[in-house]
């Protein structure tokens, strides 16, 4: 009987990779283009979930545990960023009534 | 490794010191617990230790090093807290504690042996930070910080983990040591995905120390943060930046110099410029400060251009160096602000004649800043040029002469401000606290300035 | 261990589920009576009180505090999962590193009760 | 893949698809049956012999009934909810084993849709995903009830889920696998897993009533305080799909806690009565006990709908944080002492 | 006699002195006088031949190769002697002065200490040290008691000079990292043979540092600012002492380190100075302001130093021996007498001074032997030193010994015509009340006419000094040159 990992590589790693780098890019350009804070941190989202794909896709070809692993403590640790970053953003909400990063210019570069 | 395990515990002693309302005993358990840290740490030197926890850490001469560095400045960072917190927020022990988890977290960052815990080290670290940036909720600069510093972060935490993602794939594992074999073993054949990899750890990395063109968020985060979580950061976290990234290039890709170092170099001298520069248009101390903590970075990143044997000590000397007169300079700007309500350069007008200590230490360290001879900084800008003539970089040095220069400009105006401009202040009351701080800073800076001796030999 | 082809049956199920709820929600649609409709019976219903601004607020950061706890806690949970399942293979050992990891999680846990961020008063 | 590998699992998809659908309708009945004798009333009684047909009748006209969208709504959310709720409620049966494999036209068969190694993890994973639903449904109306339910519901349900997942936990250390056939092949005969888990079957009761929006935890809804909650702007079908989920949900709900705590289909002198029947007619005993089982719990559902009063809100969160959780927790801690305890005595 | 004693008898006396608030200036001064008692004593001790004496030799930061080692020989010991020699002068030139104050007198001596650091390190790392902590005392006594613009000036003359530092620490790291023994020693420095091209950026490296602090033409444009700016005691520091250190880096170090350099550089270098020369000379012609006046004319005597030294010839290294000498004592000498001429009469406008010599006869007669010391009249001091410069540059290139002697007595003019200005005449109602000079000025003025005038009489003393060194020295490098 046919198991996941057979299947998974009857894919072409490098499907995989363009499949990653293109999730991977449109978060990055999310998180360039889109001025909603939320937004932003979705992209962010994405790239980690590409990359979490990635580590799957390459766990598996290579028949090493350790990248599936490595998916667990980028979803642990993604989860503690969540947590602190939508606090965050709840924060700066309260105090602007906004979560448009244009308004948070104060601070000039 | 106990150390790690200290700071571990002690974080979620002091935390639930708080829950009990022990507030009187958060400092005296921080600050012990952080010595008794610091002793575990410095018994483990030239221990030869193996990799330990299934090779995931290796607590070796290197991690002790760095290690004690961020313990000893977290140990003033915490001595200068007294009374800081109370007045920005009611949580307190949760202040001590974050600094306490990110410290941890350092701990990690400096002494990984996998991927992995780089990653987790980082984020331990960086996850506290987020809170501890926006740690005065009401205040909008603060909130606007935390938020940047968190989106920032987390971007870079993205491309940090893409690059880890692709040389896991070509090098099949997270092990600092497998992946250095494999770049051995393949002199010529390295999978392209390699390279895509370590330019994107570059990128996630550089964002991490806020190097240029990366460093946007730096210098509003660290104005934004309040002052002491500012030291922190500009200190502590960058130094362990620094250590992380030197840890992974020294091992895995000091091989591959040919390829990342055209890379870096542009980064390096674009980050000298932009830090430098931008730094001497500013009219806030915290901002030039926080500008010139980028410049720092540019010449921490020399060391690693430069890779070779020497890059440890120097970029542990310079960050040493950096530390301490970085301290000294947040602990003054929080008397002056304190003071006078300002954190502009006209704040610190006629500071030598109503403070003379303070002024002097702040003198002492803006000389280091500046890299002024007999001052810490003087060494480790000394090092970190030595180890870059040593790969026959001498443009680089030239480059890193001319912002030496420009850095003169600004680090003195806050001399001129202190000593050569006039102002009816009354007296600042330094706490005790705060004496023996910017003491033991001044100690260091001018002990390492005059007899480097007991640092240079370490690696 | 299962295979991919295990996997169809439920996109199977998923398609029949998803065609049920596409074709009711088509023939309500449809066959519903179209009424001539007038704004006051468009708004939404507030008991008969005329409605005043919009329903979507902020709302009591109570719900939030919960909200993250239960991102945080539901992947720690996650995490049991596969000890829960190998944990006897693990022994003693793996025993004792749980326990570490829960007394971690309790910890956190505690502190959150302490700190009275589950108050719903 | 083999033709008739398709043509069964297709015919076993839309049987249980059927069956589930049935089910959630005649429990409609069966709720307002049971309320009536409970409280001494007739019931429905009109349409068809007991009222059999009354479920056909609510269902039709809920079909002809005028759909309204408020005017402030989010038109396609609005209607993604309900249709979310339904579609997600119909997921959670695909891995349930609902008999031991029959044989039929001489080709053995498994009484379940697909048998996945992490069966319990989908089953978890579907019904995290009935939140949305609701979220989604009270969020698209703008009506400051249907927020104030969905947000309710949204709270309930997750705090819930913490304790469901911890009380799981404990079992799997029992059974060693996330597999519901195997799950419910271990429970062979008496073995079954109440009897070891008693208190987190008590947990997963609870939470099961939680994860529901039934009473007692009926919060996201109550007429009383929030007009329907989350479906106060509902009208026609999309009120019904809702109301269906939450009764396909119930359903899912029983069947999970009868494979996982009560055996499935599994009882007392099965292999007796296996071997006397043969292997078409003995597992369709099991089945029935099953589904004896499953209507037990249904009933369960509904008597103590009308048994309890509803929890306040505070009441609510206080339980699922405070009692449930660390009650889940020490549950799990006692259980993993005591097998490895166990283990280590064995060895010696 | 211990070479470290001398060294770091300042430090301890900078210390005391800053502790010793109420006494601080006597306890400056005492200081100074023991500091001077040891070079003295070292003097006495010391064998005017071409070796090094009295090494000191500690390791200081092993993992360079840096060591603390300090020596003396015949090209140190006269700058040595200068340093000690005129720091008690300085100090009790600013007794009268309202800026006795504990912490002025600690960086005095914080100075003096890197000064004697820069003129008998034999470690380049050391050399550097001392460079720059020369460098941070001065600057805070400019900027701390100086004039008006004291601030903008000050920043200018600080980052010229760290500049100029700078880029000799590139070069020391880079020569360092090319020594054999991994040495930051002047002798594995001396001992390099680098290609033409690379000592031809290093020489610019060096001479960079060094051109700016004596001042050469055209990095000298921080200094008029500065010497007007600053009070009186730091010019006498910047222009008594400090410029020394420039010149005595290229003797000691620019050339002798980077000997091709040198040959491909060095004629540039000589022609800067003698423009020096002329443009300082004639600047110094159109000043109304004593101060720029005499700070300008300083421009125009070092540069005339600098062309003896970059002519690389006996006479010209033993003039700019003994005149760097001269040129502190008389320097200090002429700013004093700015100094008093400007506390009194709250002016710095020539035009507004005259007859004084009527009413104060001691001032008159100190202000003249100096101002004659200066303009290198036989039989004072200068007129050797410029003798022998003037000769070896005439042995280098008839003509620029020709410019360079024409501007020299053009020089003599102004000075002379300064003296004039000021000192004869009527007196007016400025200068009528012109006291005359008191007690530690007199002390200050009597000394220097004194040196002025032996020194003028018997040059010998000193010459003799240097002389092996600097004999020796030329050898070496010629030998290089050679080949």
């Amino acid at each position: 009987m046919e198991n996941i990992s057979s299947t998974i590589q009857a894919v072409p790693l490098n499907h995989y990779i363009l499949l990653s780098a293109i999730i991977f890019t449109i978060g990055v350009i999310g998180v360039l283009v889109r001025r909603n804070a939320i937004i932003i941190f979705m992209s962010v989202e994405l790239m980690l979930n590409a990359v979490n794909l990635l580590l799957a896709a390459f766990s598996s070809y290579s028949g090493d545990a350790s990248g599936q692993v490595f998916v667990f403590f980028i979803m642990a640790l993604a989860a503690a960023e969540v947590a602190v970053g939508l606090a965050i953003i709840v924060m700066v909400y309260r105090n602007t009534s906004s979560i448009d990063i244009n308004i948070l210019n104060r601070l000039k570069w | 490794m106990s150390t790690l395990i200290v700071i571990s515990i002690l974080a979620i002693i002091v935390l639930y010191l708080g829950l009990f309302k022990a507030k009187q005993a958060l400092l005296p358990v921080s600050v012990l617990g952080l010595v008794a840290a610091l002793a575990l740490a410095i018994m483990e030197w030239n221990s030869n230790a193996a990799p330990i926890f299934s090779g995931m850490m290796h607590f070796d001469n290197f991690a002790v090093a760095f290690s004690s560095i961020c313990i000893i400045t977290t140990i003033l960072v915490f001595l200068l807290s007294k009374n800081y917190f109370e007045k920005i927020s009611e949580n307190v022990a949760e202040y001590y504690t974050l600094i306490l988890f990110a410290l941890s977290g350092i701990i990690v960052m400096v002494s990984y042996h996998n991927l992995s815990m780089l990653f987790v080290g980082l984020e331990i670290m960086s996850v506290s930070l987020y809170i501890l940036a926006g740690i005065k909720r009401k205040d909008f600069a603060s909130n606007e910080a935390a938020l940047k510093y968190f989106l920032m972060g987390a971007f870079s935490t993205g491309f940090l983990l893409f690059g880890i993602a692709l040389i896991y794939g070509a090098s099949k594992s997270f092990d600092l040591a497998v992946i250095a074999q494999y770049v051995i073993d393949h002199p010529t054949g390295i999978d392209p995905i390699f390279y895509v990899g370590l330019v994107l750890m570059i990128v996630g990395l550089c964002f991490k120390v806020g190097a240029a063109p990366f460093h946007f968020w730096t210098p509003d985060v660290y104005e934004g943060a309040p002052t002491l979580i500012t030291a922190f950061m500009s200190t502590v976290v960058k130094i362990a930046g620094f250590a992380a990234f030197l840890r992974l290039f020294s091992i895995c890709f000091a091989p591959l110099q040919d390829f990342w170092m055209p890379t870096l170099l542009v980064i390096t001298i674009l980050t000298l410029f932009v830090g430098n520069i931008t730094a001497l248009y500013q009219t806030n101390f915290k901002r030039m400060l926080a500008f010139s903590s980028i410049s720092h970075a540019g010449y921490m990143l020399f060391a690693i251009v430069a890779l070779g044997a020497a890059s440890t000590n120097a970029i542990f000397i310079y960050a040493a160096a950096y530390a301490v007169s970085s301290i000294t300079a947040f602990a003054v700007l929080m008397l002056v602000k304190a003071k006078t309500g300002g954190e502009n350069f006209e704040d610190f007008n006629g500071l030598a004649k109503s403070n003379p200590f303070l002024a002097f230490t702040l003198t002492v360290a803006m000389l280091s800043f500046a890299g002024i001879p007999l001052t810490a900084g003087f060494i480790g800008k000394f090092f970190v040029f030595n180890v870059a003539l040593t790969q026959y970089h001498t443009w680089l040095v030239a480059i890193a002469v001319v912002n030496a220069i420009i850095g003169v400009f600004y680090y003195f105006k806050v001399i001129v401000a202190m000593y050569f401009k006039d102002n009816q202040t009354k007296q600042i009351a330094t706490p005790a606290y705060f004496n023996f701080v910017l003491g033991v800073s001044l100690i260091i800076t001018l002990v390492l300035g005059i007899y480097p001796g007991f640092i240079t030999n370490l690696f | 261990m299962s295979a991919p082809v295990d996997y169809l049956p439920i996109i199977m199920q998923l398609l029949v589920a998803l065609g049920f709820v596409a074709l009711t929600m088509g023939i309500t649609h449809l066959i519903g009576p179209k009424r001539k409709t007038t704004d006051i019976k468009l708004t939404a219903f507030e008991s008969g009180i005329e409605v005043v601004g919009n329903a979507r607020q902020p709302f009591s950061i109570k719900y939030f505090v919960v909200a993250i706890l239960f991102v945080l806690f539901d992947v720690e949970v996650i995490f049991m999962y596969p000890w829960a399942v190998n944990f006897r293979e693990f022994g003693l050992n793996g025993l004792i590193e749980m326990f570490i990891f829960m007394g971690t999680l309790l910890l956190g846990f505690i502190y959150v009760l302490k700190k009275k961020a589950l108050e719903w008063d | 893949m083999e033709l008739e590998f398709l043509i069964e699992k297709t015919a076993l998809v839309l049987v249980l698809f059927v069956l589930t659908l049935t089910i959630a309708a005649y429990s409609t009945w069966a709720e307002r049956k049971v309320a009536a004798w409970l409280q001494d009333r007739v019931g429905p009684n009109r349409a068809g012999p007991f009222g059999l047909l009354q479920p056909l009748a609510d269902g039709g006209k809920m079909f002809f009934k005028e759909e309204i969208i408020p005017s402030g709504a989010n038109k396609y959310l609005f209607i993604a909810g309900p249709s979310l709720a339904l579609l997600v409620s119909f997921l959670g049966t695909a891995v349930i084993p609902f008999g031991q494999n029959i044989e039929i036209f001489g080709r053995v068969v498994p009484l379940q849709v697909t048998d996945i190694n992490v069966g319990i993890l989908y089953i978890f994973g579907v019904v995290s995903l009935g939140v949305y639903g609701i979220m989604i449904g009270g969020w698209a109306s703008n009506n400051k009830y249907s927020l104030m339910g969905a947000i309710r519901g949204a709270s309930q349900n997750i705090s819930y889920e913490i304790a469901m997942g911890l009380s799981i936990i404990a079992l799997l250390m029992v059974t060693n696998t996330l597999s519901f056939k195997e799950i419910a092949a271990q429970q062979h005969g008496w073995h079954w897993n109440v009897i070891y888990q008693p208190l987190g079957f008590l947990i997963f009761l609870i939470c099961a009533f939680a994860e529901t929006n039934r009473v007692p935890f009926d919060l996201p809804e109550c007429e009383t305080e929030l007009i329907g909650g989350y479906q106060t702007e509902y009208s026609a079908f999309k009120m019904g799909a809702y109301m269906f989920a939450e009764y396909i949900n119930m359903f899912v709900s029983s069947v999970v806690m009868a494979v996982l705590y009560f055996g499935g289909y599994n009882y007392p002198g099965m292999d007796a009565v296996n071997q006397a029947l043969g292997p078409t007619w003995g597992p369709l005993i099991g089945v029935g006990v099953m589904f004896f089982k499953i209507i037990a719990f249904i009933f369960f559902f509904m008597w103590v709908r009308w048994t309890v009063p509803r929890f306040r809100y505070d009441q609510l969160m206080d339980l699922g944080w405070k009692v449930l959780i660390p009650l889940a927790i020490a549950n799990i801690v006692i259980t993993a002492i005591v097998i490895v305890g166990f283990d280590l005595f064995n060895k010696l | 006699m211990n070479l470290l004693l001398l060294i770091f008898f300042p430090l301890v006396g900078a210390l005391v002195t800053l502790l010793n608030g109420k006494f601080a200036k006597q306890s400056a001064f005492i200081s100074s006088l023991v500091t001077l008692a040891f070079a003295l004593l070292l003097l006495g001790d010391f064998v005017p031949d071409a070796s090094s004496q009295f090494a000191v030799n500690y390791p200081w930061i092993p993992a360079l190769g840096i060591n603390f080692a300090i020596a003396i020989d015949g090209i140190s010991m006269p700058l040595v002697l200068l340093t000690t020699g005129l720091f008690p002068l300085i100090i009790l030139s600013s007794f009268g002065r309202n800026i006795s104050q504990a912490s002025f007198y600690a960086l005095t001596l914080f100075m003096q200490f890197g000064l004697l650091l820069v003129f008998t390190a034999t470690d380049a790392f050391l050399f550097y040290v001392g460079w720059e902590v020369a460098l941070i005392p001065i600057y805070f006594i400019c900027a701390l008691w100086g004039g008006e613009n004291r601030i903008k000036v000050n920043m200018k003359f600080f980052v010229y000079t760290i500049a100029g530092s700078l880029f000799m620490l590139l070069g020391i790291i880079y020569l360092h990292l090319q020594t054999a023994d991994n040495s930051f020693s002047i002798a594995s420095f001396y001992n390099l043979n680098l290609d033409a091209a690379t000592q031809g950026w290093l020489f610019w490296c060096f001479f960079l540092a060094f051109a700016i602090k004596m001042p050469i033409f055209p990095f000298h444009t921080w200094q008029p600012d500065t010497y007007t700016e600053a009070p009186t005691t730091g010019t006498m520091l910047l222009s008594g002492i400090m410029l020394k250190m420039g010149i005595y880096g290229v003797i000691r170090w620019l050339i002798p380190v980077t000997p091709l350099g040198f040959l491909t550089w060095g004629h540039l270098a000589l022609i800067l100075s003698i423009i020096g020369i002329v443009y300082a000379s004639i600047i110094a012609f159109t000043q109304k302001d004593v101060k720029r006046l005499i700070a300008y004319s300083s421009i125009g005597h070092v540069g005339l130093i600098a062309a003896g030294i970059f002519v690389w010839n006996v006479q010209g290294l033993q003039g700019a021996m003994i005149q760097m000498i001269n040129h502190g004592i008389n320097v200090v000498g002429m700013f004093l007498i700015a100094d008093i001429l400007i506390d009194r009469l709250k002016t710095r406008e020539i035009a507004t001074m005259g007859g004084i010599a009527k009413v104060a006869p001691k001032f008159a007669i100190a202000f003249l032997i100096i101002v004659l010391g200066t303009v290198a009249l036989p039989l004072t001091n200068g007129f050797i030193g410029e003798f022998l410069l003037l000769h070896g540059v005439y042995q280098f290139n008839i003509w620029y010994a020709a410019i360079a002697g024409l501007t020299i007595i053009f020089g003599a003019v102004y000075m002379l015509r300064m003296y004039k200005a000021v000192m004869q005449g009527e007196t007016n109602e400025t200068t009528a009340s012109f006291k005359d000079i008191n007690g530690s000025e007199f002390l200050v003025l009597a000394v220097v006419c004194l040196l002025i005038i032996v020194i003028g009489v018997y040059p010998n003393a000193l010459l003799h000094i240097s002389e092996a060194s600097v004999e020796n020295l030329i050898n070496q490098v010629n030998s290089k040159l050679a080949f």
